[in-house]
């Protein structure tokens, strides 16, 4: 273990860590470099994130223990294909976020606040990060809790009153979720004796057999409890309110990253300890699915009443976190690469579509739908984007959304339910629905004032994230290959256990 | 608040609630305690003062500017010492024998232990602190 | 013997906790938390795990407490 | 009767689910935000005292090895580890809470969530 590549894990976090300690200081003296070194820390841990990715291609995945105590005793971190997947993921999307944040702030968060904004941030990146890596359930409730209070402060730091009522609904909500995960852990830590995923899921069997009881109220606890977090259907009631009023930066991450980064820790922790047997015996993975179905049209349905457009694309979130859970709970190997393959692309296409609400409302206050008639002739790239965006989320072919529409479809097939592909396309119906006409209203309305096409007046650090979302959305529907060799082995590692 | 028996005794009730605080700290490794607890009793002895006398006293005996400082820095030191086993050669936050480690029972048998409880203690002390003043004063949190 | 004490410390426990649900003054559904906290920290020190107790003690009885006071003092203490 | 019988061997355990009950009942129905968030700590402390008695041995000590270092039957320090975390994370959502309660009564003079819905729903 003398290859420094082995540390990555463990620096991409902390560096992480330091970054958003330093911020608080550093802002006060220098304030021009907080965001600097914001924006420098993301795009390096991706990189060194793509060092391990080629360090564990060419030996195979591994624990890494810290303090060098073996599991019984140590807390470890599993370092496979899942693990640095998401956490490529999330260094990328808040790589692009944080660049956009830079001008976006000034309109949404008080001056002297930016600092902690930006400690906010990449605390949050941390404790995801760490999600990401964590092989023991200590880690996992700690992570979880550290994400939970940086995610309601990243919107309670926009003084409005919506947000602070929004965040104190998160907040209520969430700490009832981390009850009940506790209580599972603990339930699960009563008939197991250990902490550490692998050796519960050795002991799982025997201990399922014995009390089967325990086992099935800590399975029920454990998905309430992230479900609340990962605002799975009917425990939504938090997310439209938390990611339509927060600063624009900070919907984007919370819609993109946060929701799904507790989808793959429950996910995890289904497939790789309870098990086949356990899931077997009980029809967790129906009833997930049915819910995830439900959720997908419900939401769908939900988005399609609003007027206003970021709690439009909230709703939206709650529909596509329907896919993600639908795709995994298939239990077939291209259903499960759906579900995960819908983790970046849902990451990018939300991600693009905040960040691009949140430059109209910088640029013209306007949020309402219906007063985004020709809002194209004066914002032509913003709207350009965002009809990217739109057009990956109804799956039109070509566009990343797509990709995962189709995996999933085929998932559905092989698993020998096909009643879901009805599903996909109904929603994908619905998604036309809801998103096409914003698209065209802002290209043909004609309410805005006559005119050639303008240029854009949004600042270059705000345009350029978005056409480079724009750009990956329509990359990774055209090639999706080395992404697809990626998800195809985090998949196998789920699928196998 | 302008009680004199409240605050002479508070001033001499000072020390000696730091002073255990403090013990509660360096032997959390020995006995029960640690840095969370120790912190907090420490904290607990500056909001005291701040009850006793006013919360603009206590902001003057422990400004912002210092509370920011010393906050960030314990954290970036537990983090540094993490980091610091990984260029030994060893894992994160190995517990290599840098530091003195004499026989079972005394103070300093922790290794690195004690110095981070230590900056635990320190930022547990420090955010007591802070949440209070902030919370009670007006300014904002 | 224990068990006696155990039990008794329990239904106190419960009662404090049904009374901080029914009681409409904040400022005395506070003091009772404290109580409830107090008796919290016996309990852990009666499980043998003095490290919570300690914290407990401290966190729970003294700060927690505390932070409401404040917070009551500057809103409604009315419910 | 065998029921009962279980109840009054874990008695802990029985305790502990009635603590969270009551807690989840005042944090989810009670209109009155600090009343919540007391409801809120009941609940966490329910939940802390059923993880502690799990590792709770009876006749066993406290895990912290004696000077002489003879061998004694210690409880189980993971859970105690485990809550320590869990109690720094109860006071951190706190005290945030709280901070939010204040700031929401500058907003609204009132720290009732019902009437703070009504506000919100005239506001419309």
């Amino acid at each position: 273990m003398n290859d420094p590549t082995v540390h990555i894990p463990v620096i991409v976090i902390c560096t992480s860590l330091i970054g958003a300690f330093l911020a608080p200081v550093l802002g006060k003296y220098r304030p021009a470099l907080v965001g600097l070194m914001a924006r420098l820390i993301a795009p390096v841990n991706a990189l060194l994130l793509v060092i391990l990715l080629r360090y564990v291609d060419a030996g195979e995945t591994f624990h890494y223990y810290m303090g060098g105590w073996a599991p019984p005793w140590g807390i470890a971190l599993s370092v496979d294909y899942l693990a640095i997947y998401v956490a490529l993921i999330i260094h990328l999307v808040s790589a692009v976020i944080l660049l956009y944040a830079k001008d976006d702030l000034f309109g949404e968060v008080r001056g002297d606040l930016h600092r902690w904004y930006y400690t906010l941030f990449l605390l949050l990146v941390a404790a995801m990060t760490a999600l990401a890596f964590s092989h023991d359930f200590f880690n996992i409730f700690v992570f979880t809790e550290i994400a939970t209070i940086a995610a309601c402060a990243l919107i309670a730091i926009k003084p409005k009153k919506e947000c602070i009522e929004a965040s104190f609904k998160y907040l209520i909500l969430s700490t009832v979720g981390s009850g009940f995960i506790l209580l599972a852990l603990a339930l699960i830590y009563m008939v197991t004796g250990h902490f550490n995923l692998t050796l519960v899921a050795q002991n799982m069997g025997a201990a399922a057999e014995a009390y089967p009881l325990n086992i099935m109220v800590s399975l029920a606890l454990l998905i309430v409890g992230f479900g609340v977090k990962s605002a799975l259907f009917p425990l939504h009631v938090w997310l439209p309110d938390a990611h339509s009023s927060a600063p624009s930066p900070s919907s984007a991450v919370l819609s993109g990253l946060v929701v799904k980064i507790y989808a793959v820790v429950l996910i995890r922790i289904i497939l790789t300890v309870f098990g086949g047997e356990v899931l077997a015996a009980a029809p967790i993975a129906d009833m997930i699915l049915i819910i995830a179905s439900v959720a997908i049209i419900a939401g769908s349905l939900f988005a399609l009443a609003q007027t206003d457009i970021k709690l439009l694309l909230a709703f939206s979130t709650v529909a596509q976190v329907g896919y993600i859970y639908m795709g995994i709970s298939l239990l077939s190997e291209t259903g499960t690469m759906g579900g995960l393959v819908h983790i970046f692309n849902h990451a990018l296409m939300k991600t693009l579509l905040f960040l691009a609400a949140g430059a109209i409302i910088h640029q013209t206050g306007l949020r309402k739908i219906s007063d985004l008639d020709g809002i194209a002739k004066r914002m032509p790239i913003t709207m350009a984007v965002f009809s990217v965006g739109a057009l990956s989320m109804v799956g039109i072919p070509g566009f990343n959304g797509f990709i995962s529409k189709m995996y999933l479809a085929t998932g559905a097939f092989d698993a020998g339910k096909p009643v879901f592909i009805l599903v996909i396309l109904m929603s994908s119906l619905l998604n036309g629905l809801y998103y096409l006409p914003i698209v065209v209203r802002a290209f043909l309305g004609t309410n805005a004032e006559e005119g050639k096409f303008a240029k854009d007046e949004l600042p270059l650090s705000m345009t350029f994230p978005l056409v480079i979302l724009g750009l990956a959305c329509i990359y990774f529907g055209l090639l999706p290959g080395s992404l697809l060799e990626l998800v195809r082995k985090a998949a196998h590692y789920l699928i196998a256990v | 608040m302008d009680d004199l028996v409240l605050q002479t005794i508070t001033r001499i009730l000072m020390p000696f609630i730091q002073v255990y605080g403090i013990f509660v700290i360096v032997n959390g490794h020995l006995s029960p305690g640690g840095g969370f607890a120790g912190g907090t009793i420490l904290g607990a002895s500056v909001i005291l003062y701040a009850l006793t006398f006013n919360v603009g006293a206590a902001e003057d005996l422990y400004p912002d500017d210092l509370a920011e400082a010393v906050e960030s820095s314990s954290v970036l030191i537990f983090v540094l010492v993490g980091l610091f086993a990984i260029l030994m050669g060893a894992n994160f936050l190995t517990n290599i024998g840098i530091f003195p480690s004499p026989e079972t029972g005394t103070l300093f048998t922790g290794g690195f232990v004690t110095p981070l409880t230590l900056a635990i203690g320190v930022k547990v002390a420090s955010t007591v602190i802070t949440l209070f003043t902030h919370l009670f004063g007006e300014k904002k949190p | 013997m224990t068990e006696i004490f155990h039990v008794m410390v329990l239904t106190f426990l419960i009662i404090c906790a049904i009374a901080v649900a029914y009681i409409r003054d904040l400022l005395s559904a506070v003091i009772l938390f404290a109580a409830y906290s107090l008796m919290m920290a016996v309990i852990w020190q009666q499980l043998d795990a003095p490290d919570i107790a300690m914290a407990e003690a401290a966190i729970g009885a003294g700060v927690t407490t505390l932070l409401f006071v404040v917070t009551i003092s500057k809103t409604r203490r009315q419910e | 009767m065998n029921i009962i019988s279980g109840l009054i061997q874990n008695y802990f355990y029985f305790a502990s689910i009635v603590i969270f009950l009551i807690g989840t009942h005042v944090m989810l129905t009670h209109s009155n935000l600090i009343k919540k968030i007391m409801g809120m700590n009941i609940m966490e402390t329910g939940i802390f005292l059923f993880v502690v008695s799990i590792g709770y041995i009876r006749g066993g000590s406290a895990p912290i090895v004696p000077i002489d270092g003879r061998g004694v039957r210690f409880i189980n320090p993971l859970p105690s580890a485990l809550i320590l975390t869990g109690i720094v994370v109860g006071v951190s959502l706190t005290a945030f809470a709280l901070s939010l309660v204040i700031e929401l009564y500058k907003y609204y003079g009132t720290t009732d969530s019902d009437e703070i819905m009504e506000m919100r729903r005239r506001e419309r």
